[in-house]
């Protein structure tokens, strides 16, 4: 089949997939992120359609090893060195101007998920860590000097480095 | 479980050696600590198990107790304690699930009763326990249950024959509703109320008893009666939660199956029977059947079910058959293979109950008593392992059923003739001739 | 008071540092702090999103999408969220001025940028109406709003010097480079006020000193930047800027 | 902190003068308990804690996470009993938090009881669950008729007769398309597929699970009637409850 | 009648850390003293399951322990008894008539004794108890008592012989637990997180995670876990562990990180668990022989809870982990104290009587 054949196909698998539009006969729907269901367009089997709904399946979504590859870059970058001392308090995002607006940003959170290495919590959320404002309450709240500001600076260094892995899910 | 050589490592260079005694002791101990982390630990456990006993002198229950008269074996349970099971004049709690759509878990389990000549009370006087509307929509409440429960209980005890409970849920629940019924004056009162209405009385089983449990005492008899070899077949096991998560103290666990840290039913059966048991690592999971997600959001119990159970067991042991002793479990582990098959997953592995694999060994027929015809996932494989000619038994089964079409009765399991009497009062027992709807 | 051209002919510091080699030594610098700051950027392993943004607004032909092909939207199209969000996010402080908790923050922000901004424009300006710096028309009031936006400069400067430096807790935790981007800021600011109008008052000893100063802080300015925060920023604001286009510009077609 | 700053904040607080932003990606969940009737909250948190099995299900919860470790349908899902039972803590001073759960969370729950048997604290998050799943239901709160609607029959069934998943659900394949062609196969003679199970209360019997007698299905719906089942279920289902109401009558049960 | 009431001398039961210092203090004030240990060898618990090393500072056990062992083995004040137990008490508070058995020789010792020191201690809590960590039934899952000999051979390993690449620190093991014990062990936490850093001392490229529920580093201790954390990049996870299952190789460690909303469930090639503390059989034996009262726990009740040498009988002092869980330096101290007590009353005692 022709180029413009092929990417009408893309075209469509596409507007299938996009978000919100899968699974939306979950109940619990807004709990399973988009990534994880399966809903093929056509399924069917010895003359039964099972397509849709009736194919679905949910990938499991359990952290099955800690990668701190993320982690290594953002301790080497400039101001990223104290990300070490986080010892989860929260101050951090207590303090943050933009948690208040935004409670997708959380310092806490961000660092936790990347000291862990938990890669699909960072796929799901590194994008928040450029709402930063850099006005450096966090730092100054910080008990533990871990200098949150720039830990955020180096992450949406170290983020930015890893887009190619970070973007597939 | 202690080291091989029988000692007991204390800190670092010390060793103490431990009798046998001792070491069943330990053991005991240790099953009682994981008792304690179940409900209300196992200390409450018992007391209500006292309780029971208080009311009955006070002549407010009545309870169904485990009399000679139904040759009970005695099991280990959970909390260390010694649990009588009646092995016959069982009255059969069905599963609505089972009876519904695995018709052979049922028969095969008659079958295997009557091969042992075992008699036992199939009533058509019997509702379900009704906990689904608890467990998956919240639609029901601890009277309603309770009641129902009773109920029950009270036919069983007017025939009497002990309960014998064939559904996993059943018998979790009854179990909390026991507990409730006992333990709480309020709700024991307004239950009486109810059951004043109906005609009842307040009849509690000194036991509650799962079949699995029966299966797992009657294990020798069952391996005595083998007609197939099932040595060379691999055997995972999937425990029902409601059976074992549910009052977790009150189910049978056992030192020599599987270290007595799982539950000793079913394993156990399969090894008697001489089959290989094979461990996996997601054992505590469930089946995903979640009650309202396997009616109305089947997509999460069949992932569940399939990324959760079947694969892992499938890479893990490369077992030929999946042996589990719950309504839920068999239609969910089965069913649920279907479509991942379908989007081009590759594992697939059988999934029967224990008493068709049971009833299977001791040679019944795959099809008219197993009724294996209503599982979806490949059993020929397994039939063929254990030698059974599964094409020549589906020939039989298709005659057989041309000839009902024809209008002849199926050839029904019969229960041997009973030695008791039922109870004043009670209606005889009958079972009308089939229907064809 | 009327102040005499020819105070500016015979600038007393041609002699020291002539306009045209300060303007080449400007030059020189600012393609110095671009290299560096490109390769410091690239030495972290990330693009270098100033330079991605002008090729997104420049190239903007079959550009693919998430393997979804948009159909050409258009420079001019492209150019106008390039400028909508330009002014929004950054002049207008959307992002950086928004979540600050104190208005003051904010305010010593904005003046910061708005200052450095024009005074760029306006020197550049200047540049090009006439590198000698022979007098004309333009010439006083371009140097006069030059020494407003000086001025403005210093002012958000010495508001977020002092900010920081009235509280302890961010006293205590502000980073060195912070410290030294904004003094250095300040002090350009500054020294270039007050030379600008020693000279107005022929105050040569002054002038002079504040001159050099001026010219000094210049040229650790640039020679500074590259390795101060303000690399990040740029990378950051050119890098959010690309985000706007690549969503917006798809969504205003 | 400047004023229009403070001004905000305060801004964002609830009756009860306190701001829950809820988890990363979650904040729906605050908002939704924001717009809600407060006394139904508070309802809500009262006919919890005087439930008889509250006291038995609930202690008190060290937030350890031992639930959730076990807990399955966290495989898939953000449904964690460690935040039930730390939500049913806080419940009292906080109806809030508790509310936000009876939207979707609690539907996710399997009721497997795992999180209940490895407890520290001997909680049972799972218990918990079923009774905030009756009071939703007896309240009639969102997405709860969402839930239970598509399988009404089915509790009508159990309702009336004690047998739910029955035979006549596989003559047709519409309801199990996923099961495959297999249910196809099945479907064709199923009469007769049914009529020959070997077991006398089952053969042949297609509308229920297996032959009930008459007086046992009165027993049941006197049952349901009396323990105040039907009623509860009036805001949530209503024609269920009608259903049930009008088999009784037909059968002579007042 | 003086001089017998001077050669009373006072006994004291348990010879770990609270009994040594005690015993040692008592001799130099230059009273009798008579130290009664149940095991072979004086030193407790930080010699019994060889300690390599003591929090917080990392001190060599030997460094604290051996001199008081040598004190008391040397010193003429003090009469040790190695592997005896006290049979029976009684008689009146100056004059206490024991009898001590020694366990092996079947011989038994008459002795009047002015006052008691009750120093019993306690033991680890067996984890075998609790079944989710398979201590006992799988390999490589063992207790920090277990991991203290391994750092003091300098050679820690797994079954296989080779070194582990991931450690994973189950904390609150037979504590915080309404099923085993439901107290806090105190020490635990510290314990672990100084072996952590000796573990990242010894085998720098190990991963060590420390899966805890609270980290309890109580006062200066809690400088081990700034330093495991900035120093030596150990990981916590808060959370608490469900269950650990041998794939064969490896174990699979199943739990939840309540930080992040997501489960667990990562491989490691050993599994320490910081086993809690627990009264021991010798101090169930000593109260009932003094006829001392037991709290809800087993441990020894002090009259007053914060009073922790007062036992409520005179003549009676309890010092060390018998009373409550506590570290090494506590159990000094509290010895030190009780000698203090005893030697009091003795000389209260010899005050009373007329000459």
């Amino acid at each position: 089949m022709t180029g413009k054949e092929q990417e009408k196909g893309k075209k469509k698998d596409k507007e299938i997939q996009t978000e919100g539009e899968k699974g939306k006969f979950i109940i619990e729907r807004r709990y399973v992120d988009d990534s994880r269901i399966i809903e093929p367009e056509k399924l069917e089997l010895g003359g039964v359609d099972m397509s849709g709904r009736w194919g679905t399946l949910v990938l499991p979504r359990t952290l099955e090893d800690f990668d701190t590859e993320i982690y290594e870059d953002v301790k080497d970058l400039p101001r990223g060195g104290n990300i070490g001392k986080c010892w989860q308090c929260g101050n951090c995002t207590a303090v943050c101007p933009v948690a208040h607006e935004h409670p997708e940003f959380n310092p806490r959170y961000l660092i936790h998920i990347v000291k862990m290495g938990y890669t699909s919590e960072i796929k799901r959320h590194h994008k928040a860590v450029y709402l930063c404002s850099g006005c450096g309450l966090c730092s100054a709240a910080c008990p533990k000097g871990v200098d949150p500001q720039g830990v955020m600076i180096a992450m949406s260094i170290a983020f930015k480095a890893h887009e190619g892995e970070l973007k597939e899910l | 479980m202690l080291e091989k050589d029988g000692t007991v490592q204390l800190g670092n260079d010390e060793k103490l050696e431990l009798t046998k005694d001792d070491a069943k002791l330990l053991e005991i101990l240790s099953s009682q600590r994981r008792a304690k982390l179940a409900f209300g630990t196992t200390e409450d456990y018992l007391k209500m198990l006292e309780r029971m006993k208080e009311l009955e002198k006070k002549g407010e229950i009545i309870v169904h107790h485990v009399t000679e008269e139904y040759d009970p074996v005695g099991v280990r349970t959970l909390s260390g304690r010694v649990k009588r099971i009646p092995t016959r004049e069982t009255w059969q709690h069905k599963s609505c699930g089972q009876c519904g759509h695995i018709p052979g878990y049922i028969s095969a389990f008659y079958w295997i009763m009557s091969e042992l000549g075992i008699p036992y009370v199939d009533d058509t006087n019997q509702t379900s326990c009704t906990a689904w509307n608890y467990y998956g929509s919240g639609t029901s409440n601890p009277v309603a249950l309770s009641a129902v429960f009773l109920r029950n209980m009270h036919v069983a005890y007017e025939k009497n024959a002990y309960p014998l409970i064939h559904c996993g849920t059943s018998y979790g629940d009854y179990k909390e509703c026991r507990y409730l019924v006992i333990m709480n004056r309020d709700i024991r009162e307004r239950v009486r109320a109810i059951l004043k209405k109906v005609g009842r009385e307040l009849v509690v089983p000194e036991e509650l008893v799962h079949y699995s449990e029966w299966l797992h005492v009657m294990r020798h008899e069952v391996a005595a009666r083998r007609k197939h070899d099932v040595s060379n077949v691999k055997v995972a096991v999937h425990a029902a939660c409601h059976t074992y998560k549910l009052m977790a103290e009150d189910y049978t666990y056992d030192e020599n199956i599987l270290g007595g840290r799982k539950p000793a039913p079913t394993s156990s059966v399969a090894l008697a029977l001489g089959a290989q048991l094979l461990d996996y690592s997601n054992w505590y999971d469930c089946c995903g059947f979640g009650f309202r997600h396997i009616l109305t959001e089947r997509e999460i119990s069949r992932s569940f079910a399939y990324f959760r159970k079947i694969r892992p067991i499938v890479r893990e042991t490369h077992a030929d058959v999946l042996i589990t002793h719950d309504t839920g479990c068999v239609t969910t582990l089965d069913k649920s293979q279907v479509v991942p098959l379908a989007q081009g997953y590759k594992e697939t592995i059988p999934v029967i109950s224990d008493s068709q694999f049971a009833a299977l060994a001791m040679g019944a027929h795959p099809f008219i008593v197993c009724q294996l015809q209503w599982h979806i996932a490949d059993w020929k494989p397994l039939l063929a392992k254990m030698g059974i000619d599964w094409k020549a038994a589906y020939e039989e089964y298709r005659s057989y059923l041309d000839k009902v079409k024809g209008g002849m009765k199926p050839a029904f399991i019969r229960s041997p003739p009973r030695r008791l009497e039922p109870r004043g009062g009670a209606k005889a027992f009958r079972v009308d001739e089939p229907v064809m709807t | 008071m009327s102040v005499p051209l020819s105070a500016y002919y015979q600038t007393p510091t041609a002699n020291i540092l002539p306009h045209e080699y300060l303007e080449i030594l400007v030059l020189f610098l600012l393609v110095f702090a671009v290299l560096a700051s490109y390769f410091r950027i690239r030495s972290w392993g990330v693009p270098f999103t100033p330079l991605s943004v002008l090729s997104t607004v420049m190239t903007s032909r079959d550009r693919e999408r998430e393997g979804e092909a948009i159909d050409d939207v258009g420079l001019v199209t492209r150019a106008k969220v390039a400028t909508r969000s330009t002014i929004h996010d950054i002049f207008l402080l959307r992002r950086a001025g928004a979540w600050c908790e104190e208005r003051i923050h904010t305010i010593g922000r904005g003046l910061v940028l708005w200052g450095f901004v024009l005074l760029s424009l306006v020197t550049l300006m200047g540049f090009l109406i006439d590198p000698a710096g022979t007098p004309n028309s333009l010439f006083l009031p371009l140097r006069l709003s030059g020494d407003i936006f000086q001025g403005i400069l210093a002012m958000g400067a010495c508001i977020l010097l002092l900010r920081r430096l009235s509280r302890q807790n961010l006293r205590i935790s502000t980073d060195i480079n912070t410290w030294a981007l904004q003094s250095v800021l300040f002090v350009m600011g500054v020294s270039g006020v007050i030379a600008d109008f020693s000279l107005l008052m022929n105050l040569v000893l002054q002038f002079q000193v504040a001159y050099l100063v001026n010219v000094a802080s210049i040229i650790i300015f640039f020679i500074y930047a590259p390795f101060s925060e303000l690399t990040f920023l740029i990378w950051k604001g050119s890098l959010l800027m690309q985000e706007t286009l690549s969503t917006n510009s798809a969504g205003g077609k | 902190m400047d004023s229009r700053y403070a001004a905000k904040l305060v801004s964002r607080l609830g009756e009860d003068g306190w701001h829950y932003g809820g988890l990363p990606g979650l904040q729906w969940e605050a908002e939704n308990a924001r717009s809600a009737d407060r006394s139904v909250m508070i309802q809500v948190v009262e006919e919890l804690r005087n439930d008889t099995r509250f006291e038995e299900f609930y202690r008190a919860c060290i937030n350890c996470g031992n639930c959730t470790s076990m807990c399955p349908p966290f495989r898939l899902v953000d449904f964690e009993p460690r935040i039930v039972v730390q939500k049913v803590m806080h419940a009292k001073d906080e109806p809030e938090l508790l509310y936000q759960m009876m939207d979707q969370y609690i539907w996710s729950c399997f009721q497997c009881y795992s999180c209940w048997e490895v407890c520290p604290a001997h909680n049972n998050p799972g218990g918990l669950v079923a009774i905030l799943k009756e009071i939703a239901v007896r309240h009639g709160l969102p997405s709860t008729k969402k839930a239970l609607e598509p399988y009404s029959k089915i509790l009508y069934k159990i309702m009336t007769t004690g047998t739910q998943i029955t035979p006549d659900m596989h003559t047709t394949v519409a309801l199990f398309r996923d099961w495959g062609p297999h249910k196809a196969e099945l479907a064709k003679d199923i009469r007769v597929e049914r009529a020959a199970v070997p077991v006398e209360s089952m053969a042949g019997v297609m509308d229920k699970s297996w032959k009930v007698d008459k007086e046992t299905m009165n027993e049941l719906m006197t049952i349901q009637k009396e323990s105040g089942v039907v009623d509860s279920v009036r805001h949530t289902l209503k024609d269920v409850a009608d259903m049930v109401d009008d088999t009784a009558k037909e059968a002579g049960v007042e | 009648m003086m001089m017998k009431e001077q050669g009373r001398p006072v006994l004291v039961i348990g010879g770990g850390p609270a009994g040594l210092q005690a015993a040692k203090d008592i001799a130099e004030f230059g009273e009798q003293v008579v130290l009664v240990e149940r095991r072979k060898e004086l030193g407790g618990a930080p010699i019994r399951w060889s300690y390599h090393t003591l929090a917080p500072d990392f001190r060599p056990t030997e460094e604290v322990m051996g001199p008081l062992v040598e004190f008391c083995e040397k010193n003429d004040n003090v009469t040790v008894m190695k592997g005896c137990v006290v049979e029976e008490c009684n008689g009146r508070p100056g004059e206490f008539r024991v009898r001590i058995k020694d366990e092996s020789a079947k011989e038994f010792t008459e002795m009047v004794v002015s006052s008691i020191i009750v120093a019993t201690g306690f033991e680890h809590f067996d984890a075998r108890v609790d079944p989710r960590y398979g201590y006992g039934r799988l390999p490589n899952v063992i207790g920090i008592n277990e991991l203290e000999v391994m750092l003091k051979q300098r050679r820690v390993v797994g079954h296989d012989g080779r070194p582990p690449k991931r450690v994973a620190f189950i904390f609150c093991v037979g504590s915080r637990d309404r099923s085993t014990n439901p107290w806090c062990c105190t020490v635990c936490c510290g314990v672990s997180i100084k072996q952590g850093i000796e573990i990242k001392q010894l085998l720098p490229d190990t991963q060590v995670y420390m899966i805890y529920m609270d980290i309890r580093t109580m006062g200066l201790w809690e400088k081990m876990y700034w330093d495991s954390m900035e120093k030596y990049g150990i990981n916590f996870i808060r959370g608490r562990v469900g269950e650990v299952y041998f794939t064969g190789e490896r174990l699979l460690v199943k739990g939840e990180d309540t930080l992040v909303r997501g489960p667990f469930e990562v491989l490691f090639d050993m599994v320490v668990l910081a086993v809690g503390i627990e009264p021991g059989p010798g101090t169930k034996q000593a109260a009932n022989v003094l006829k001392l009262s037991l709290n809800e726990y087993g441990f020894l009740a002090p009259r007053l809870p914060n009073v922790h040498f007062d036992s409520g009988k005179e003549g009676i002092f309890l010092a060390g982990a018998c009373v409550a869980p506590m570290s090494v330096e506590e159990a000094l101290s509290e010895g030190s104290a009780a000698a203090m007590q005893a030697v009091k009353f003795r000389r209260n005692i010899v005050k009373k009587v007329p000459v």
